[in-house]
Formats: structure tokens, C-alpha cells, sequence
């Protein structure tokens, strides 16, 4: 009978949840994430959509109740490294990287956080403020426990400091700690390691880089979360002045042969929601979003982006702009787009036109995570051209990847939202349980 | 009754607390507190050697309550709870007091203030701890049977993983065969595979799985009994079979729009709708040389809101045939957004423009017209992006229409006392988190019963159902947190009150021993406390946060503000 | 009138349709009108109607529960409210109890009769109903007093349910009418009027007068729980000695209780030792209920309660 | 920023507030309050119960009665309850207990409903020191307190 555990490789929702449903049905489940803490790119969402639910209020719950789990093994700030075996009998070794922490000990009190000297940016927070070397990603992490980051630490780039130690009453800093290797037999292997945003400043012409007032999706959504860097005001990076108009640019890298072909199905939700907080958090705010096919599919959708039009202040302007400058002394964005002028006999005229706004996000491409290559060689699994882990039959095993018993959830293998990458998650749990359960026939059959 | 005997576990968190707020005194103020036998303060109590300190004490002077005051509830809870357990003391005589997010952290500047809440803190966590009870949780026996509703690609598709992880399951199909809407499909998108390639091996296991039995041409005729036991009645042509079965997945599908008045389907021969399409000229009719297909033919309207989702991936799947079968027919799809989400859909989109097919944008304000007295002969349409008016020949027009509700899924969901969204499908427990879960446990919903979804979604949601749908059966018990609700049936007075508030319906008037009362089925009781509030005669308490304890919480709090405070 | 209601009784009890009556009948004094419970023949005769009959029986019909037979009620418009209340709060089922509705015509407020009359009612022999006026014997002599002047409060503004459907009427039922002058809220609106100070003084001068001796709870029909949270040691809600905490909590869990169940029959005041003006404090229950829920109590038998139901855009200024 | 700490000045009254916090959102605000180190006046004492709905009006009357100077219950936004309908009674007792308290004279701020999210720390922070100014100005609920 093939081993009862399982590894889960990302622990973002959809890693969290296809664990919980995997302990719940018994069978031993760890779950690997490569940063400090579980919680992945939802947890830097402020609020998701159609509902508004603030992402956190809906997150923490399970990851305490994942992290919580007698049958979950939590194995953060770790990596893959090596799987041989088939399915039913996988070996896996897991390199934990040293917190130079002793995790018995930190309660993630968060004393040696104030005492260190060293501030870096923040990726939590896509670099909008700094961290310290000692930190919790941030303040919902799970596990609640610190992280030294060596890259970073004073004491590991030229000895002494070492203030942490001091101030630390749980004696739990250890600057000796040594990277653990973690041998484990498994019998099926769940990926889902998500997206990472595409870097817009390839697209010269919108100028992310060079124009301070044009930032990406996840940076405005820091800035208008209560937890982020600005605690919820929405402070342009130029001058810090709270915008009045807003544009918001779809299908940045998405949607374009010369980047990425596909459409990320997430951004037009995603765009029309942050229009929807910044008139909620300012009422007298208007927003534009430069759209090509607004594409609101999922239950709710629709009337969540009628809502917008009609209670927020949100208008859709149907046009792929060519260009974004920017006014000197005002620092404000210019979009460049056009558009198609209606004359009263009924004919028409297209020509260019422009919009001064005082904030413009770029709503990019996401693609797979960039380790998300490496870690498809490692194990044999084949990349569509995409970049995404391919599907033999996405039909009648829609998370199945090429390996018998890998399986594949969530933004890795397809672009999805959060509803339907924990539908693909609990999926994968299925498709383990059948694979590991006594009676199963050999994985071939459907 | 053995007098009752408090152990308070005063914790400094570092000097997370201790720096703040002033331990030692706290402790003092414990010390003199009613039923208090042993206050003890350590420097982490959440440590290994705080939480064997907890239980060396009860173990020592035989606490029958710990009361620890330190940081938040809800991520330590279950840790000190854990601890008493195993030092022999029922889990639920234990109170948590926070003195950490909601005193020090937040006083930083007036120790002296944060000293004297934390006291009060202390007291009330202590008057509350005295009126604690052991509770035992519920555990409820789950049959190991489900039951599917509905046979087709979802349905079919959770009943075979079910049954390969070796669970019973019983198929209920109102039709006479199984496969659902897609047995009227040809060919299946983006794969354009022969849709029998997909249905026959799906039937071919379903029928020949020992685990699954089948019942064709039946409906479900009633539902009682909660998760874990369910008693379904199901009739075939006459006669009934009772199952018993411990979950229930919903996967009824939709049912295509049919536009009558719309476009002129339904008075014009050549006005067909996709499926109409897909039946009649992909089985070798002859292929008109000009086809114009309209979108969102019903959707997106007032009277409709949503998207089909997939109407889009249909059209343009229909569309990429016929050019396929001749590349010189004129064929134009009148759209508002293509809805051509992800990899796949794109991909096609791209190819079918490559391929000739012209995407025409329209306005809903000015819609296409179907020109043509007693044969469509033409489509007018305002062209938005040229701003002029444009004239389609048309020998054949399709109207693309979104999948809508099926007709009797309200008699089905008031049978299993789920709701219906405002659209008409089945209303999940959370949009986002919990998308093919009902909020009454143990039923789930997938495919277009919830949603119109593609076939890789209504899959991926079928598997993810039998995942959910397995789980209680592998458990084989469910077990409930001993918060629940519980009737005094002496004092209840049978007002209804609770029977009305309660989001779960768990509780239901009965005839009791002192006539009628009101009965909580323990297993549907999420412990929100709803009905406790609306019980004018306090009959209703629940298990853990029973007047007693509260209002003793409100008298310590208010003690020395007036003469006979609440004891 | 009143031999009509004699032959109804008298037919139900022969038929044994009903075992128990209950209606009003002579008290120990001339101007005393009790409840009277009649189940033999020749006890019909005490049965008597007139402008004196206050009382509202409706909660002896919960006594009734346990006989095999049905109870027959006699009920005015008004008090037809609480029998829809305890059909709806599953107190008596429709077929338990056979209701005769009466025309009333209005009910004399004692009290206000004696100021106006300037006589104790130890001396009134007996009032008729006279259209628009009273006519009342004191000794031998008889002296008429206009009826908007000695009315009970709640009858200036009677308008009783329709929803009803009696099983015998006696004349027909139709709303008192007369024109009380002002809205039946004023009495509210005038304590509304008045500053926080001044309305926590005045109820706290009233509740402080309060004896706590529980007639309010015991006349009402919607105090029918086996056992009062009052009266439970365990938690102790209340302290026994009547001090002002006590009293105010006494009376708005009260108050609370009645949300969306006071009918507005007033017997609480009515039969208040101390005379606290009890109907100045649920007539602002029932005036907040129906402004902010659009709700009356007793009207309409499947309408769903107003505190154990919600809309979705229910007003909300707690953003 | 919640503005801070008790102002010793004036008459030096410090009111006592009960608050009631569900648990799964504004309970968890509360917790974000303090992880974030939202100084707040310490006027406020919070009950856990496991959702809003379960506070019976009879604790608020109770409370007031007995002399405590103010009782907030918080919950989660309608539409976030945990429960999916808890709130929406909690809403419904809270508008009609607050016309009946004014209407005997506790004033208005003295009873007070609140929605906060598990994420709205600050909104939290901003309400309990709010709530306390707002009690402070009214001053002890002292005639309740002794006139007996």
C-alpha cells in the first residue's frame, strides 16, 4: 500500500487548503513554503473581490487551522530540492534554510525587531518601506516567529552587532544554526507555488521605473491596506498627496504576443475593485480604467462592476493606451490612448487623446513563480509554452500534471482566481485520496 | 459539590507584559479573589516549562479551574487547553484572560492604568472561570454512503472519485441516460475532441464501478437528517427507495437560455441557438456560406445580470468549425466583450480571428436587428469601434445564450434546505473560500448547479466536491466544539423565538416531557448563540458563554460601582 | 346584548362544543365588573356586557390548556390582539379555543370618571352606553358625561384588527371611532421633547416609586414563561430590595421582552398599585418598533416577529 | 493615530466601559490593535463572546443599570458574519435598544454599536478612544450610581 503522506510544494491558499483538506482526510501532509511564513500573495491583498471581505479576515483562519493541524507539518523557509521515485513512492529532500532562530523558543514578541539597526526593503510590502534583518513578514505570519535574514544581517556581512541577542529574553537567537536537510517518503506530490507579478518596466512606453506616479496592482494594494506601509491612505510615492484621479491600465504585458499571450483572467476584477476602495476610503476620487474587454466572469462579477459605474465613480474606457509621459512640475501621469469620436451625421473619427490623471497602476501579467522553472526540471514535469505546467487532459483531469501522481493547483498551472484555485486545490486533494487509497486501481486509469 | 478551586497563570511575555503592566501586583489582586487557591506568574507561560507549570499546579492543588491571563485566545487557546487536558482537567474548564493585544501592547504610556484594567481583566476571567462546566464533545456516527444528485460530467465525475477511495455511492439521474447537457455537445473545447471521448469512458466506469449504483430516470423525493445521516427518498417511475448516506453532493447542472422574442428565434427557421447549432449542422447538414452568431443573447441584460462565463469559448469553438469546414464561409460574431479568460480561450480566440472569423463589437444600448420577414436574411449592426451602421448578410444566425437555473431547483433546495442565490443558482457558504460548500454541513454543490462553469471547471469543482464529500466518511464521525446550544425543558415556554433566529435551522419545537419545547439538533448547532439572545425566559443557554458566566463577568466588572452589585 | 351573549353560551356549553367560559361578570360592587368563569348551565346567568368590561381576558385562555374540552372567550376588538399573539407565540392552538368578538363601544376609565364626576365609584350604581355619551346612575339619580371624556386611554385610538375571524360575534364589529385630538404617540412625543436630564429624572422619580410587586408581569398576557428570569437564583438578575437599579432593570428587560409583542391594552397600568405611568413606556415600544420595523403587534397571524427576523437593508448608522 | 491616554487634567473621571467583541472579526481587530501597538485610552474592557449576536440586550440594561458609564458591542460588517445572519440581529436590537435607553434618559453615546473588521485595528483603536471621550464629557454615571 503506498505511503500515506503527502507533500504540498507552496503555501499560499491554495497550498494552505489542499493541506487541510489532505489532514483532514487523514493522511500526513507537508507542506513546504519558501518564505518565513504560509499565507502567499492573498495575504497581501487588503480586500478581495466581489464581496469586499478584508483578505485577512478570511486568510487567518486557515492558516491557523492549516498550521494547527495534527496531520500538517509545517516546513517554512524551505526549498525542494531532489524528488526520485513514482507516484505512490516518492523521495523528497527538503533543504531547510537557518532562521537563526530557535522557534521553541520566539513567542514573536517582536522586541529585537524594534533593537536592530539594519532596515531593508520590505517585500511584503513590494519595497514601499523597509523591514528590519531580524522580522516577521508580517503581523498575521504563521508561524509567528522571527527571521533573521543573513543576506542582510549586519553580523553575517562584518561581525559584531548582534543586538537582537541581547535584547532577546527567550535566549532564542542562534547565529549557529545550520541549513537541515529533511529526508521524507511520500506517496503524491501537490503543487501549487502561484504567480509572481510581470515586471511592467518591459513595456518602455508606460514608463514603470521613470514615472514615480505609475506603480503596479500589488503596490496600490499595499498602500490602501490598513496593515501597509501608509496604513490605508493612499499616498502617491511622488509627493505623498492623496490622489483625486486615478487611471488604471489592463492587460500590461497580458494579452500581447511580444510578452505574454494569454489573459491573466484575474486583472479586470482586481482593477475595478481597488477603483471600487479608493472612491470607499475618498468619495469625492474618480477612476478610469483603459480596458479591452472587460472581463467579468465569475458570480457576482458582473454586478460588482456595475456597482462601480454606479456607486463609485468608476468609468471604463474601452482602449489600449500607446503611451504614459508625465507633467514636470506636477509630477502627474499622462495617458495616451485612442479613441473614437462620434460626430452628429452618424460618422466617426478616431484620434489620440489624453488624460491627466495623479496616480496611474499598471495592472500587469502574472506569471508562474520565477523558481517555478527550476523546480519543473527537478521533477520532470513538462512547461507549456506559457511557462505553465502542462495538462494532459484538461478535460477530464484538469489537475493532473505529466507525472502520474503530481498533481497541480492554482495560478501554477493555469491562470485562475482565489475561488478557483481552492476548487483546484480540494480537486488535487481528491485526486491524492483516490491515488493513496487502498483499494485504488494503478494511477493510468482516469 | 467539592468547592471549586481557581489556579490564575499570570504571564510577562518577555516584558511584553511584565513591562507594562505591573505582574506582581496583579497576582496579589488574584490572590484574594473567591474560589482563587493559587496564583503563579511565569516569564512565558505559552513555554514548554510555563505550560508543565500549569500542569504540575493542578496536579499539586487539584484545580477544578485555570484561568491564564497572557496574550490572544484565538491562536493560544488550543495550546493551554491541550495542557490541562493532558494533566487530567476537562479542556472546557478553562478561561482565557488577555492582558497582552488588548492591555499592555495598547498602554504603553500609563503603567499604572494598564496595571489596574489587567486586575479587573483578571477578575472578570476568574468570576467567568467559576461558573465553567466540564463538556464532553458531540460526536456524531457518519454513514458511509453518499449520495450524487444528477449524472452528468460532474455529477459522473464525483461519483468516481468517491467510489475510488472506496466509498458507496448512489447516482440519481432524472434523465434515461447519463451525461447530462454535454451528450448534446459534438465536439468539446479547447481539445476539440468528439465529446464521446470524454462521455463514454466517464459512463462506461460509472456504470461498471462495484461502489456506485445507479438510479436513471429517478428523482430525489425528500431529504431528512443532517451530516452523517441522511435519509434520501428516491422515486423511479413510481415506486420509492429510501438511502441512507452521510453526504450529499448537488451537481443538477443548467439548462440552456431558450430566446424566444429575442432575434427572432422561435418565429424565423434560421434563428437557432448554439446548442440548436451543434445538434442540427454538425451531424452533416449542409453549411450555409454566411453565418452571423450574436452574443450575449440574454446575459448581461437587466433582467439577467451575470455572464455565461463560457458562452464566449462556445461561440468562438462553433465558430473555428465552420471555418474549418469551409474556409470560404463568411462567418461574424456580434460581441460586447470576449470573454476569452486564460490560456486556452485566448489561444482560440487569436486562431479563430487568424482564421477569418470577424469579432464585431455592439452596443446594448443599439442591439444587432435580424432582417428577414419569414427568413432571417440579414443582420444590422452598429459597428461601436467604426461608429457606422453595417449590414451582414446572414443565411444562419446563432444566438449564443448563457445556461440558466433549472427550473425545479427551488423544489430541491427547499428538499435539502439550502438556499438559492438572487440569480436563481445554488448560493454557496462563501463566495471566495468556501465556493462548492453549503453552510449547512455535509452538502456540497458543483458544475452550473452553482455557476455556469466550463467542463474543466464543473471537473475540477465535481473532484474538489468529492473531496469535501469524502472527507466526514473517512472520518467516519464528525465531531462538534462543545459550544453549542442547549434548552432547559423545564423553563422553555415553546415561544419560537430561537426556532426563528437560527441561521442553521437547528432547532425545532418538540412535544418534551413537559410538553412542548424547543430540541436542538447539536450537530447542526454552529454555537453562534443567536437564539440564547432571543430566549426571553433564559430556557436556551449555550455551553461556554451561559448568562451565568457573562452576567458574573458584567458584576465583577461593575463591583463597588453599586451597593449589591450582580454576584 | 347581553341575552344574546346568554343564548350563545348557553347553546356551546349544551352542546358541549365548549367546557369552560370565560367572560366578564358582576363584581362584589355595582360598578365592580369581573372576570367570571362559567361551565354549568345555570351560571350563564351572571355573565353580564357593558362600558365597564376592562379587563382582557385573553391570558385566562392559557389556564384553559389543560382541560380535554375547548374554552369559549369573550374578547373586544382590542384584546383580539393577544389571542393573535398566542397563536402566533405557539401558546394555544385555533381549535383550543372558541372566540365570541363583541361590538364594544368604548371602555370607561374609573378613574377618570370619579375626576370628572367628582365622585367615588363606590357610589356609581351603573353606566349605560349611550352613543356618544355615558349615562351613569349614582344613587337614584342619573347624570350623562360626554364619552371622549371619561374614555379608557387606549379606546381614543381604537382600531382593532379586521384579521380576525371570530367564531361568533355579538353586533357588529367596527372601530370605535372618535377624534382623539392628537396623534396616540403624543404622549411619547412629549417626553421626546424633553432634554436627557430631564426624561432621566422623570422615569427615575417613577421607577424609584416602583414596589417591584410583579402585577404588570401577571396581568400580561405576554408574561406566560413557566419561570421568569426574575424569579431564578441562578444567574440572579435582579436583587430582591426594590432599589432604582434594580427597578430600571426590571422594567426594561420588561420593556425589551415586549418589543414586538405589547399590544397596547394597557392592563399594566391599569392594575399598577403605584400608578406608574406604564403606558408612557411601552407606547414608546410599540412607536419604535412600528417606525423602525413596520410592525404591529397582533395584527397579522403569520407575520413574522420584528426582533427575530431582519432585512437586508435594514437602516444601519453603525458603519 | 487613536489619540492617546487618559488627559489627567479636567475632573480626572475615568469612565468604565464594557465591550463586547465577537470573535471572529472584531475580536480579531481588537488582537490586530495591539500586535500594531495602537496606543488607546485603557477605559475599555472587553468580553469575547462568539458572535455579536449573542449579546442580549438584558447585559446592556443590566450594565447601565448597575452604574457602568458605557457598553459598546461591536461585531463583524453585515455580510461578514461568521454565521452568515448573526449581525444583522444584532443590528436590529441595537437600533431599537438605543431609542429605548435615550428615551429613559441614558444618553445616547453611553450605548453604542460598532462594526470592525478582523483587519480594522486602527478603526478599533479609533472607536475605544472615541467612545471614551465621548463618555468622559458626559461624566460618571454617578446618579445612577447612588441615588437609591
Amino acid at each position: 500500500m503506498s505511503s500515506q503522506s503527502v507533500l504540498v510544494i507552496g503555501g499560499g491558499i491554495a497550498g494552505i487548503q489542499a493541506s487541510i483538506d489532505l489532514a483532514n482526510m487523514g493522511l500526513q501532509v507537508y507542506l513546504v513554503e519558501r518564505t518565513p511564513s504560509i499565507g502567499g500573495r492573498m495575504a497581501q491583498l487588503d480586500k478581495t473581490f466581489p464581496t469586499n471581505d478584508c483578505s485577512m479576515c478570511i486568510l487567518a483562519p486557515k492558516m491557523i487551522e492549516c498550521a494547527g493541524h495534527d496531520n500538517v507539518h509545517l516546513l517554512t523557509y524551505s526549498e525542494v530540492d531532489e524528488v526520485r521515485g513514482e507516484a505512490g513512492d516518492f523521495k523528497v529532500t527538503v533543504r531547510g534554510k537557518p532562521r537563526y532562530i530557535d522557534l521553541a523558543k520566539c513567542t514573536g514578541c517582536g522586541e529585537c525587531t524594534e533593537k536592530c539597526p539594519r532596515r531593508v526593503p520590505d517585500e511584503f510590502n513590494m519595497g514601499l518601506d523597509k523591514r528590519k534583518a531580524i522580522y516577521m513578514p508580517f503581523p498575521q505570519a504563521v508561524p509567528r516567529k522571527m527571521t533573521i535574514d543573513a543576506e542582510n544581517c549586519l553580523y553575517f556581512a562584518k561581525g559584531g552587532c548582534r543586538v537582537c541577542e541581547e535584547t532577546c529574553q527567550a535566549g532564542a537567537i542562534d547565529f549557529e544554526q545550520q541549513e537541515e536537510v529533511l529526508e521524507l517518503e511520500v506517496g503524491a506530490i501537490v503543487i501549487a507555488t502561484g504567480f509572481d507579478p510581470y515586471d511592467p518596466a518591459a513595456l518602455k512606453e508606460y514608463g514603470y521605473g521613470e514615472i514615480e506616479n505609475a506603480i503596479t496592482g500589488l503596490e496600490y494594494e499595499r498602500l490602501i491596506c490598513a496593515s501597509g506601509p501608509t496604513e490605508g491612505h493612499l499616498r502617491r510615492p511622488s509627493d505623498g498627496k492623496v490622489p483625486q484621479v486615478i487611471a488604471f491600465i489592463q492587460c500590461v504585458g497580458s494579452r500581447d504576443v511580444n510578452y505574454k499571450s494569454y489573459c491573466s483572467s484575474v486583472c479586470c476584477m482586481h482593477a475595478t475593485k481597488e477603483a471600487i476602495l479608493a472612491n470607499e476610503h475618498y468619495p469625492a476620487l474618480r477612476s478610469f480604467i483603459f480596458y479591452t474587454d472587460m472581463r467579468a466572469v465569475g458570480k457576482q462579477f458582473q454586478e460588482y462592476s456595475i456597482r462601480a459605474k454606479d456607486e463609485y465613480n468608476v468609468s471604463y474606457i474601452r482602449s489600449r493606451p500607446g503611451r504614459i509621459t508625465v507633467d514636470e512640475q506636477s509630477s502627474n501621469p499622462i495617458v495616451w490612448y485612442d479613441e473614437t469620436v462620434f460626430g452628429e451625421a452618424g460618422d466617426s473619427v478616431r484620434r489620440v487623446a489624453s488624460k491627466e490623471v495623479e496616480l496611474v497602476i499598471l495592472c500587469q501579467a502574472l506569471v508562474p513563480r520565477g523558481v517555478h522553472r527550476e523546480m519543473a526540471e527537478n521533477l520532470g514535469l513538462e512547461l507549456d509554452e506559457s511557462g505553465f505546467l502542462a495538462i494532459q487532459d484538461r478535460l477530464a483531469c484538469p489537475v493532473d500534471t505529466s507525472v502520474p501522481g503530481i498533481f497541480a493547483c492554482g495560478f501554477c498551472q493555469s491562470p485562475q482566481d482565489i475561488p478557483d484555485s481552492v476548487v483546484q486545490a480540494s480537486a488535487a486533494a481528491a485526486r491524492v485520496a483516490e491515488l493513496l487509497s487502498p483499494n485504488s486501481r494503478k494511477p493510468g486509469d482516469a | 459539590m467539592p468547592k471549586t478551586r481557581v489556579g490564575v497563570f499570570v504571564c510577562h511575555c518577555g516584558n511584553n507584559i511584565g513591562g507594562v503592566v505591573r505582574v506582581p501586583e496583579v497576582v496579589e489582586d488574584a490572590r484574594h479573589l473567591p474560589n482563587v487557591v493559587c496564583v503563579e506568574d511565569n516569564l512565558y507561560t505559552c513555554s514548554e516549562e510555563g505550560l508543565s507549570s500549569i500542569k504540575e499546579q493542578i496536579a499539586e492543588q487539584n484545580l477544578s479551574r485555570v484561568v491564564v491571563a497572557s496574550c490572544t485566545p484565538r491562536t493560544h487557546e488550543p495550546l493551554f487547553k491541550e495542557a490541562c487536558e493532558e494533566a487530567g482537567l476537562n479542556r472546557y474548564l478553562f478561561e482565557f484572560v488577555n492582558i497582552r493585544e488588548h492591555c499592555s501592547w495598547v498602554h504603553r504610556h500609563d503603567p499604572a492604568r494598564a496595571t489596574e484594567k489587567a486586575k479587573e481583566l483578571v477578575r472578570m476571567g476568574v468570576a467567568k472561570a467559576r461558573y465553567l462546566e466540564p463538556q464532553e464533545e458531540f460526536e456524531s456516527e457518519v454513514f458511509p454512503a453518499a449520495l450524487v444528485v444528477g449524472g452528468g460530467v460532474a455529477g459522473m465525475t464525483a461519483a468516481l472519485s468517491l467510489a475510488n477511495q472506496g466509498i458507496q455511492v448512489y447516482v440519481v439521474e432524472r434523465e434515461e441516460k447519463l451525461g447530462g447537457l454535454v451528450r448534446e455537445l459534438r465536439t468539446l473545447f479547447p481539445t476539440e475532441q468528439d465529446t464521446g471521448e470524454l462521455l463514454s469512458p466517464l459512463m462506461e466506469q460509472v456504470r461498471g464501478h462495484p461502489q456506485i449504483t445507479v438510479y436513471l430516470g429517478s428523482e430525489v423525493e425528500n431529504v431528512e437528517g443532517f451530516i452523517g445521516d441522511f435519509q434520501v427518498t428516491v422515486g423511479s417511475d413510481g415506486q420509492n427507495s429510501e438511502l441512507q448516506v452521510g453526504t450529499v453532493i448537488v451537481a443538477t447542472g443548467a439548462q440552456e437560455l431558450r430566446p424566444s422574442g429575442m432575434y427572432g428565434y422561435s418565429t424565423l427557421p434560421n434563428v437557432v441557438t448554439q446548442l440548436e447549432f451543434e445538434e442540427s449542422f454538425k451531424s452533416g447538414a449542409d453549411l450555409p456560406p454566411n453565418v452571423v452568431m450574436i452574443n450575449c443573447v440574454g446575459a448581461r441584460v437587466p433582467e439577467r445580470t451575470y455572464c455565461g462565463r463560457f458562452c464566449c469559448s462556445t461561440a468562438i469553438k462553433n465558430a473555428i468549425w465552420l471555418k474549418e469546414q469551409d474556409p470560404d464561409a463568411k462567418v461574424s460574431v456580434l460581441h460586447r466583450d470576449v470573454m476569452a479568460y486564460g490560456v486556452d480561450i485566448e489561444d482560440s480566440y487569436r486562431g479563430a480571428m487568424e482564421l477569418g472569423v470577424r469579432f464585431l463589437r455592439y452596443d446594448i444600448q443599439n442591439p444587432p436587428q435580424v432582417l428577414g420577414a419569414k427568413r432571417a436574411e440579414a443582420v444590422k449592426v452598429q459597428h461601436q469601434l467604426m461608429g457606422k451602421e453595417v449590414i451582414l448578410p446572414a443565411d444562419l444566425v446563432v444566438l449564443t445564450t448563457p445556461l440558466v437555473p433549472r427550473e425545479d431547483s427551488e423544489r430541491l433546495s427547499k428538499m435539502l434546505k439550502v438556499p438559492l442565490g438572487t440569480e436563481g443558482f445554488f448560493l454557496e457558504a462563501h463566495l471566495k473560500l468556501r465556493p462548492i460548500e453549503f453552510s449547512t454541513d455535509g452538502i456540497y454543490v458543483c458544475g452550473s448547479a452553482r455557476y455556469p462553469s466550463s467542463i474543466p471547471e464543473s471537473v475540477s469543482q465535481a473532484y474538489a466536491a468529492a473531496a469535501k464529500a469524502g472527507i466526514p466518511i473517512r472520518d467516519g464521525s464528525v465531531r462538534v466544539e462543545a459550544i453549542t446550544v442547549f434548552c432547559d425543558e423545564r423553563t422553555c415556554s415553546a415561544c419560537g423565538n430561537c426556532v426563528e433566529v437560527c441561521p442553521f435551522g437547528a432547532v425545532e419545537l418538540e412535544e418534551g416531557k413537559f410538553g412542548r419545547i424547543a430540541s436542538v439538533s447539536v450537530a447542526q448547532c454552529k454555537g453562534c448563540g443567536c437564539c440564547v439572545a432571543a430566549c426571553p425566559s433564559g430556557a436556551m443557554q449555550q455551553r461556554g458563554f451561559d448568562d451565568r458566566q457573562l452576567l458574573s463577568m458584567i458584576g465583577a466588572l461593575a463591583e463597588g460601582m453599586v451597593s449589591g452589585g450582580g454576584r | 346584548m347581553q341575552d344574546r351573549l346568554h343564548d350563545i353560551v348557553r347553546k356551546l356549553l349544551g352542546e358541549g362544543t365548549i367546557e369552560y367560559f370565560i367572560g366578564y361578570g358582576a363584581g362584589s360592587e355595582p360598578h365592580r365588573v369581573v372576570p367570571c368563569f362559567v361551565t354549568s348551565d345555570h351560571e350563564v346567568e351572571r355573565l353580564v356586557w357593558g362600558p365597564l368590561c376592562l379587563q382582557n381576558l385573553s391570558k385566562y385562555v392559557l389556564q384553559a390548556k389543560d382541560l380535554e374540552g375547548k374554552a369559549g372567550v369573550l374578547v373586544k376588538g382590542c384584546d383580539t390582539r393577544a389571542i393573535v399573539e398566542l397563536l402566533k407565540q405557539h401558546q394555544i392552538e385555533r381549535e383550543e379555543v372558541v372566540v365570541i368578538g363583541v361590538a364594544c363601544q368604548g371602555q370607561v376609565d374609573p378613574r377618570t370618571l370619579e375626576e370628572v364626576l367628582g365622585v367615588p365609584m363606590e357610589q356609581v350604581q351603573g353606566v349605560e352606553d349611550a352613543g356618544d355619551q355615558f349615562v351613569v346612575t349614582i344613587g337614584e339619580d342619573e347624570r350623562t358625561v360626554a364619552k371622549e371624556q371619561v374614555l379608557l386611554g387606549k379606546c381614543l385610538y381604537c382600531r382593532h384588527p379586521s384579521a380576525f375571524e371570530y367564531d361568533f360575534t355579538l353586533g357588529e364589529i367596527v372601530p370605535f371611532s372618535i377624534d382623539a385630538g392628537e396623534s396616540e404617540f403624543a404622549m411619547v412625543e412629549e417626553l421626546e421633547r424633553l432634554s436627557v436630564e430631564e426624561r432621566r429624572a422623570f422615569w427615575q422619580k417613577q421607577f424609584a416609586r416602583c414596589i417591584r410587586c410583579n402585577a404588570c408581569r401577571e396581568v400580561c398576557y405576554a408574561c406566560y414563561c413557566k419561570e421568569c428570569i426574575f424569579d431564578r437564583k441562578m444567574p440572579r438578575w435582579l436583587d430582591k430590595p426594590p432599589l432604582l437599579s434594580e427597578n430600571e432593570i426590571y422594567h426594561l428587560i420588561r420593556a425589551v421582552h415586549l418589543a414586538g409583542r405589547c399590544i397596547d391594552c394597557r392592563e399594566c397600568e391599569r392594575v399598577c398599585p403605584m400608578n406608574l405611568p406604564l403606558s408612557r413606556l411601552y407606547k414608546k415600544v410599540q412607536k419604535d418598533i412600528a417606525e423602525l420595523f413596520d410592525y404591529e403587534a397582533g395584527i397579522e397571524l403569520d407575520e413574522v416577529p420584528p426582533l427575530v427576523s431582519f432585512e437586508l437593508d435594514d437602516q444601519d448608522p453603525f458603519m | 493615530m487613536a489619540v492617546e491616554g487618559s488627559e489627567t487634567g479636567g475632573n480626572g473621571f475615568e469612565p468604565k466601559i464594557l465591550m463586547f467583541a465577537c470573535n471572529w472579526c472584531s475580536y480579531a481587530g481588537a488582537d490586530l490593535a495591539g500586535v500594531s501597538r495602537l496606543q488607546m485610552p485603557a477605559n475599555c474592557r472587553v468580553i469575547r463572546v462568539m458572535c455579536s449576536a449573542r449579546v442580549r440586550p438584558e447585559f446592556v440594561i443590566t450594565a447601565l443599570s448597575k452604574g457602568l458609564d458605557g457598553v459598546v458591542v461591536l461585531g463583524c460588517h453585515p455580510g461578514d458574519c461568521h454565521y452568515s445572519e448573526g449581525n444583522y440581529f444584532t443590528r436590529r436590537r441595537g437600533l431599537f435598544l438605543k431609542k429605548l435607553l435615550e428615551y429613559v434618559g441614558i444618553e445616547p453615546e453611553r450605548f453604542q454599536v460598532r462594526w470592525v473588521s478582523a483587519s480594522e485595528g486602527a478603526k478599533f483603536a479609533d472607536t475605544v478612544a472615541e467612545v471614551t471621550r465621548q463618555v468622559k464629557a458626559l461624566g460618571p454615571n454617578r446618579p445612577r450610581r447612588n441615588a437609591q
